[in-house]
């Protein structure tokens, strides 16, 4: 009762949407899309929806082609980043409107839907209009409409973003439980955010400019990135990715001193490659060492993004803590070798750091 | 806010509210006059400069004088509704359709559909009617109900698009996704899901269409002969060398009855503030 | 779909309504039954709703009330246009109701402003839609009209009330030989003034300290524009404002009779008998001799004395000024004399009618050149008609029906309600004691009567243009005159280009059918018809 | 996807081809009629080549009608909109009275235009009318609303005016009351006053509105034909007369079908034209003065 996708392609004013997809969903497994807007997740969802048309390409559940089934055969769920509720219907009318719309009996559609607003916890305001409820509730009212259904596939596109900071760590910490019933139904959830996609997916899918740039558990994917696109997507802030060389017993790095060629970067040709620096790899202070100016400071949460300008090249440094620095800031940089990745330059990765390390 | 804004304001609205009111104000009493009190010189005040007569009232409800507007109300009525019930019909479909799916028909994309709907307003009347009487004249239409409401609806299809499509693309096209996705045909979505959040942009639309309806003499009076009288043509039909302005604005303040009830309605929306994007 | 069966119910609703409304015509085959209306019964109009007391003989004849109820039309449904109301529509909504009573037929009016009421007409005529049994429309029109009429049988014509109709307006009813229009009014120019500020001694004392002259009914149009000049300012009995002279100038209305009126004495020769609009043979244009271009100067030169708003005055606002006493004198139809003998009207018996003024010379477009001699036309301007269409299936009822119109009691009760706009066109009309009865003073009935029965025995007449295409050539003049009373041309610039436009006007309809036409009018001139 | 695409078609055709079904046959008779003799006398589809347009090319009545229409149409729409903005804004806010005003205001849209072109003629009557009457009073001499060119601008303009105006103000009304409030708040934090928040704020964000609200009424104005016809029959001489009226003459009271079909054909180009171009350059205008912001 998979959900293949195959060589999904779609182009809309000579830009491509989606780029030769081929996945395959397996049911009773969360499936996470992660990528940068723009990368094709929510293209991949309507399509998977049956909303929008594909150039080439086919969607088959257990082998049989979707592509003429509309998207009201489809028996699919889908929950919108808009809190996306009728607004002429209460929560509890909203929550039955599908199940009514599959023909089941009144009765049972009703225990259904109550059922669904309890487990997201707005039993209470069951009788409320969308209007009347705050985005948080409206967004609930939305999941429990999309759960309560059971329909065979369901589709998530990046239901808590549009949720303030406190609120949508709550939200994905229920999500978790809630999914954990989801039994016989694919699910397919996209996020922009690698920390969502890493915690809640049993499979991530790294999707880049339309095509799927890597597919793998959360493991694999954030230690072993495929190729720099990756690698960039699943870290918050994105990695640092720098043309250097390989030169005997060191690695030279543009703007950086020599540093040493760590272990498991042994057995590599010398040569020219890219060089993966994880933000929390470097670190920055008073001492010796090459000086960079700060051109940015971010704090998020208990964590400060730092920005430099290392004699022409940007990098982001992830610190713990509240750093008092500021903008214009000169700080000596350094980097811990052992933790670096190393790309062929046309991006594909050639070694990664041992686990554990990151 | 600083006070010199806020007398403005009022200024406006008084001036304004004065402008408006004065054609009514002379209607008003004009409808209450007599050959006598219109020729000479002008009066205002009834009692105290002219005597009034309730002449003009009675006679367009079946008076002397050969004039009965009851009729003719019925007629227009008639037509109106109808005409504006199928526009909108006909109308919000095609909006909907226009505001959710894209569309080529030959080199036209939405876009150029949409301003082909709205540039049938640009067409002189006078370019249309000779046409549609022989449009109407093969099957035997002119001068019938049926005629005058077809005709109608071609006039008012373009409002009742025009007015919907900018409401229908500020109302979230995820509603009536979700509501495919949730097992409604297109069909279905847009009765079950849209339709019911459509009221106020209906309103609007349903305004649009009835003023312009109720207001046609220009049609009406060239495709009908005897047997279909609407209210404007039959307060025309009042205007003989000798005017009668009594009796014509008896019939004016008549006339307006209807839509002032729509007027009412709109407001109501527009108080609610839930018109949004209906007339943008 | 709840809205798409509300729509549906609306629609299919709709049809039947407009089913059940559209009655189908039978045929008119006049079926025998017995009369209800007693023979010489009094006929009135009180019972149709707030019309005057008086009562009247029914005269016996086949058109009177007795013998038109003793018809039986029931089954039959007439379709009949006619002007707005009160003018000529409500007499026609009256009568249809009464035909309608008696007959068992039924008759739907429909009431059309004057100015929409030739493309109401013309339009399904053309269309072969047959879209009216009967229609009432202004005279003028004949020439457009006659090919879809239906000539009028014999037997109407042998009528009494028929052979009484003055031949003036016979010849008005007649094309080609036939009569095909059915007289139910008759029209003419004429002067109006207020006898009281012309015969007020203060006012004849002071004109004559200005002018050297006696102020009088005007018989020149330079009298009439300088007694105009002289009174514009004066003040009437109460005291009011008065101006000169009401005159229709509203460019779509009525101007281009008007300035005919003004136009007939300068420019219609008594011994010219090759046509007044144009030289019958050549079809030329006579629009812009020197005769129309001096009347077009005097029309311009008066707007001084006009009251405000004067320039746009539309038929409606001359009646209104000069029944009401605004203006002292005006000309045209009937309507401004009857509105001002109205019995609650503040100037009534205070006015006379005459004879449009005349000129001191005339020109001749034979000799091309004035001659100077005393000049004074008849202008036998259109009036309401009637007619029967050919397309019609109910022409019997049709011609019932405007016999009945027009029979001797119905026009004896319509002459006497003003705003009916019916004027007298028989020979028996002109007679002063039926006026004096309406409560008329002896002066002013015998000016009236005097005036309407002297125009038909004028030898030098003048008639509308009687062409197929009437109403462009009209609109043409009317739109040179405003322009020259705007001062945006001079008058002979403004007729030279009228005279352009007519030329082209009568080669898009066709040379030789409105030569064969106007040869019809130039002979109804010349007293041939 | 085949089912998607059938109600696709489903929704638009009924009405799409309503229309086309009900306009075609008027627009091709027209442009066939363009290049026939059609008149009263002759009521038949000949040839005429190009005779009806060369004689158009020579008819200074047609261009000058519409060069009126451009003062009229243009002059009117502006001052709908100045007046119908202002008042938008008037009863936007908290007002006393304001749901009365309002109605009060929607009326005149409601009235049958020929039948108040009719009371206005009757108020404009310049001796029996009120108008007259009341500037009397105070001591102004007579105006000749309707006999004299620039006094009939202003009186033809005024009835429109009246009229048309609430149309303008329930667009930009309903407008206004979509909008989003952060941007009023952050202008009144920044302390801005009320003229700089209108030109800073509200103006740039209704400029979509407005262009609508525009050429809507740009393409009803220019049909203006009945309120000329009742007030001034398009005197003094021809000073008043617009396309639209002219075209009323020519075609139906003079019933020359087939010169009037070549005037309206080439007023429609000319309309559809000049209302592209209007309409670029409104869109052009307005969106510089949202950059402004």
């Amino acid at each position: 009762m998979s959900v293949v996708a195959q060589s999904l392609t779609s182009w809309v004013d000579g830009e491509a949407h989606l780029d030769d997809v081929t996945l395959t969903l397996e049911p009773g497994r969360i499936h996470t899309v992660l990528g940068r807007t723009g990368a094709g997740k929510t293209s991949l969802l309507r399509v998977l929806a049956g909303l929008s048309d594909v150039d080439s390409g086919d969607v088959l559940l257990d082998g049989r082609s979707l592509r003429e089934v509309p998207p009201w055969r489809r028996e699919t769920a889908m929950v919108y980043q808009q809190f996306i509720n009728y607004p002429h219907l209460t929560a509890l009318e909203n929550v039955m409107f599908p199940l009514r719309r599959a023909k089941v009996p009144a009765a049972e559609a009703q225990r259904r839907a109550k059922e669904a607003l309890e487990q997201v916890g707005l039993t209470h305001l069951s009788d409320r209009r969308p209007g009347a409820l705050s985005g948080g509730q409206q967004q609930r009212v939305a999941i429990a409409r999309a759960l309560a259904r059971r329909a065979r596939i369901l589709l998530l596109d990046e239901p808590l973003v549009n949720l303030d900071f406190k609120l949508r760590e709550q939200l994905r910490e229920e999500l978790r439980g809630l999914f954990s019933g989801v039994g016989e139904t694919v699910v397919v959830y996209t996020t922009t955010e690698p920390a969502e996609a890493l915690m809640l997916g049993d499979e991530v899918i790294v999707m880049h400019e339309g095509r799927v740039a890597q597919v793998g558990s959360p493991a694999v994917i954030f230690e072993t990135p495929a190729t720099t696109a990756v690698a960039r997507v699943v870290n918050d802030p994105p990695m640092n990715v720098i043309p250097g060389t390989l030169q005997g017993e060191h690695v030279a790095v543009r703007g950086l001193d020599l540093l040493p060629r760590a272990s498991h970067l042994a057995g590599f040709a010398d040569g020219p490659y890219l060089v993966g620096i994880p933000a929390p790899s470097l670190t920055f202070g008073t001492g010796p060492g090459v000086l960079a100016t700060i051109t940015f400071v971010e704090i998020s949460g208990s964590e400060t993004f730092v920005h430099v300008d290392l004699q022409g090249t940007e990098l982001v440094v992830r610190a713990e803590g509240i750093h008092d620095v500021s903008t214009g800031d000169r700080v000596s940089m350094t980097v811990d070798p052992s933790r670096l990745f190393l790309f062929t330059e046309d991006g594909t990765l050639a070694a990664a750091p041992p686990h554990g390390r990151s | 806010m600083s006070r010199w804004p806020r007398r403005a304001q009022y200024l406006l609205l008084i001036v304004w509210a004065v402008f408006t009111a004065m054609p009514f104000l002379w209607a008003i009493t004009t409808s209450f006059k007599d050959v006598n009190a219109v020729q000479g010189h002008v009066t205002y005040v009834p009692w105290l400069e002219f005597e009034p007569t309730l002449e003009a009232w009675r006679q367009i409800f079946g008076g002397a004088g050969g004039v009965n507007l009851v009729g003719p109300f019925v007629n227009s009525l008639i037509i109106t509704v109808c005409a504006s019930a199928i526009a909108i019909v006909l109308g919000a479909l095609a909006a909907y359709g226009l505001s959710r799916f894209r569309y080529r028909i030959g080199p036209a994309k939405n876009k150029d559909i949409v301003f082909f709907f709205v540039s049938q307003r640009i067409m002189p009347p006078v370019v249309l009617v000779i046409p549609f009487f022989f449009l109407l004249q093969m099957p035997g239409l002119l001068d019938t109900r049926l005629g005058l409401i077809i005709v109608t609806v071609a006039l008012l299809l373009p409002i009742a698009v025009w007015v919907m499509v900018d409401f229908f693309d500020n109302i979230p096209r995820e509603i009536d996704e979700m509501a495919m996705l949730e097992g409604c045909t297109p069909m279905q979505a847009f009765l079950r899901a849209i339709v019911p959040n459509s009221a106020p942009g209906l309103t609007v639309a349903a305004m649009f269409c009835a003023v312009f309806g109720w207001n046609d003499f220009f049609f009406a009076f060239r495709l009908t002969f005897t047997q279909v009288q609407t209210l404007p043509q039959a307060v025309v039909a009042l205007n003989s060398s000798i005017p009668p302005w009594w009796t014509l604005s008896a019939a004016a303040l008549f006339g307006i009855i209807p839509l002032l009830v729509l007027a009412v309605l709109v407001e109501r929306y527009l108080s609610k503030g839930n018109l949004a994007g209906a007339v943008r | 779909m709840k809205r798409n069966l509300t729509a549906t119910v609306l629609l299919v609703g709709s049809l039947v309504l407009t089913t059940a409304c559209s009655g189908t015509g039978g045929s008119s085959a006049a079926k025998e039954k017995e009369a209800t209306f007693p023979a010489g019964g009094d006929v009135s109009y009180s019972k149709y709703g707030d019309y005057p007391q008086t009562t009247t003989k029914d005269v016996e004849g086949p058109c009177s009330w007795h013998a038109t109820s003793a018809k039986d039309y029931s089954g039959v449904t007439l379709k009949v246009i006619s002007h707005a109301v009160p003018v000529l529509g409500e007499p026609t909504v009256l009568h249809a109701k009464q035909f309608s009573e008696l007959t068992g037929a039924k008759v739907d009016v429909v009431n059309v402003p004057f100015g929409e009421l030739y493309q109401k007409l013309i339009t399904p005529l053309q269309a072969g839609q047959p879209a009216y049994d009967v229609m009432f429309y202004p005279s003028l029109w004949i020439g457009d009209m006659a090919p879809y009429l239906e000539p009028v049988p014999q037997q109407y014509l042998d009528t009494a009330g028929m052979k009484d109709v003055t031949k003036a307006f016979m010849d008005v009813a007649t094309w080609d030989g036939k009569v095909v229009q059915y007289p139910v009014d008759g029209d003419r120019h004429y002067l109006k003034v207020r006898t009281d500020l012309l015969t007020d001694p203060k006012n004849m004392a002071d004109y004559k300290a200005e002018t050297g002259d006696d102020l009088r009914v005007p018989t020149t149009w330079s009298e009439y524009q300088q007694v105009a000049e002289f009174l514009t300012g004066r003040k009437g009995a109460q005291g009011e404002a008065v101006f000169g002279s009401a005159e229709v100038t509203k460019r779509d209305d009525l101007t281009f009779s008007a300035f005919i009126s003004r136009a007939a004495a300068y420019a219609k020769h008594p011994d010219a008998k090759g046509g007044f609009f144009f030289d019958a043979e050549t079809m030329e244009p006579l629009i812009n001799t020197p005769g129309w271009v001096k009347a077009l100067d005097d029309f311009v030169a008066i707007a001084p004395s006009l009251p405000p708003g004067g320039t746009n005055f539309g038929l409606g606002d001359e009646i209104l000024s000069f029944g009401g006493g605004q203006a002292a004198m005006s000309y045209s139809w009937d309507d401004a004399f009857i509105q001002a003998q109205q019995p609650d009207s503040p100037i009534r018996n205070e006015v006379a009618a005459a004879q449009l003024p005349g000129t001191d010379e005339v020109w001749n477009p034979e000799t091309g050149q004035w001659d100077k001699q005393p000049n004074q036309a008849a202008y036998f301007t259109w009036g309401w008609t009637s007619a029967v269409a050919g397309s019609s299936k109910n022409t019997e009822a049709a011609f019932d029906f405007l016999c009945f119109f027009s029979n001797e009691a119905n026009t004896a009760l319509d002459l006497q309600i003003g705003r009916f706009g019916i004027n007298p066109y028989r020979n028996a009309h002109f007679d002063a004691a039926f006026w004096e009865e309406q409560g008329w003073s002896a002066e002013a009935a015998t000016s009236y009567v005097e005036t309407l029965a002297d125009m038909e025995t004028n030898p030098n007449r003048v008639f509308d243009l009687r062409v197929p295409g009437v109403n462009q050539y009209m609109s043409s003049l009317a739109t040179g005159v405003a322009a020259a009373m705007a001062g945006q041309k001079s008058s002979q610039e403004a007729l030279d280009g009228v005279a352009q436009e007519w030329k082209a006007i009568t080669e898009q309809v066709g040379k030789d059918e409105v030569q064969a036409a106007y040869r019809n009018v130039v002979k109804l001139e010349n007293g041939e018809g | 996807m085949t089912a998607l695409r059938r109600y696709k078609v489903l929704f638009l055709a009924p009405g799409l081809l309503t229309l086309f079904l009900i306009i075609i046959f008027p627009l091709l008779f027209t442009v066939r009629v363009a290049f026939s003799s059609w008149n009263v006398a002759s009521p038949q589809m000949d040839w005429n080549a190009g005779a009806n347009f060369v004689r158009m090319v020579h008819d200074g009545r047609f261009w000058s009608s519409v060069l009126h229409l451009v003062v009229l149409a243009g002059g009117t729409v502006l001052v709908e909109y100045v007046i119908g903005f202002a008042l938008a804004l008037a009863v936007w806010r908290e007002v006393r009275g304001r749901r009365l005003l309002r109605v009060l205001f929607l009326v005149p849209m409601m009235t049958t235009p020929v039948v108040m072109a009719a009371v206005w003629q009757m108020m404009f009557h310049e001796s029996l009318g009120p108008v007259n009457d009341l500037l009397g009073r105070i001591g102004i001499a007579p105006v000749p609303w309707l006999t004299s060119p620039g006094p009939a601008y202003v009186a033809l303009m005024t009835v429109e005016i009246w009229q048309w105006t609430p149309f303008m103000m329930l667009l930009m009304l309903a407008g206004l009351l979509s909008l989003p409030r952060e941007p009023f708040m952050a202008a009144a934090i920044d302390g801005a006053g009320p003229l700089r928040t209108f030109r800073r704020v509200t103006f740039p964000l209704l400029a979509p509105v407005s262009v609508t609200a525009l050429i809507i009424r740009l393409i009803e104005a220019s049909k203006m034909s009945d309120t000329v016809y009742v007030l001034t029959s398009g005197g003094p001489g021809s000073a008043t007369e617009t396309p639209g009226y002219y075209l009323y003459i020519r075609g139906l009271k003079e019933q020359q079908t087939g010169y009037a079909g070549s005037l309206s054909l080439t007023y429609l180009v000319l309309m559809i034209v000049a209302l592209t171009i209007i309409s670029a350059l409104l869109v052009r205008a307005f969106r510089s003065q949202e950059e402004l912001r």
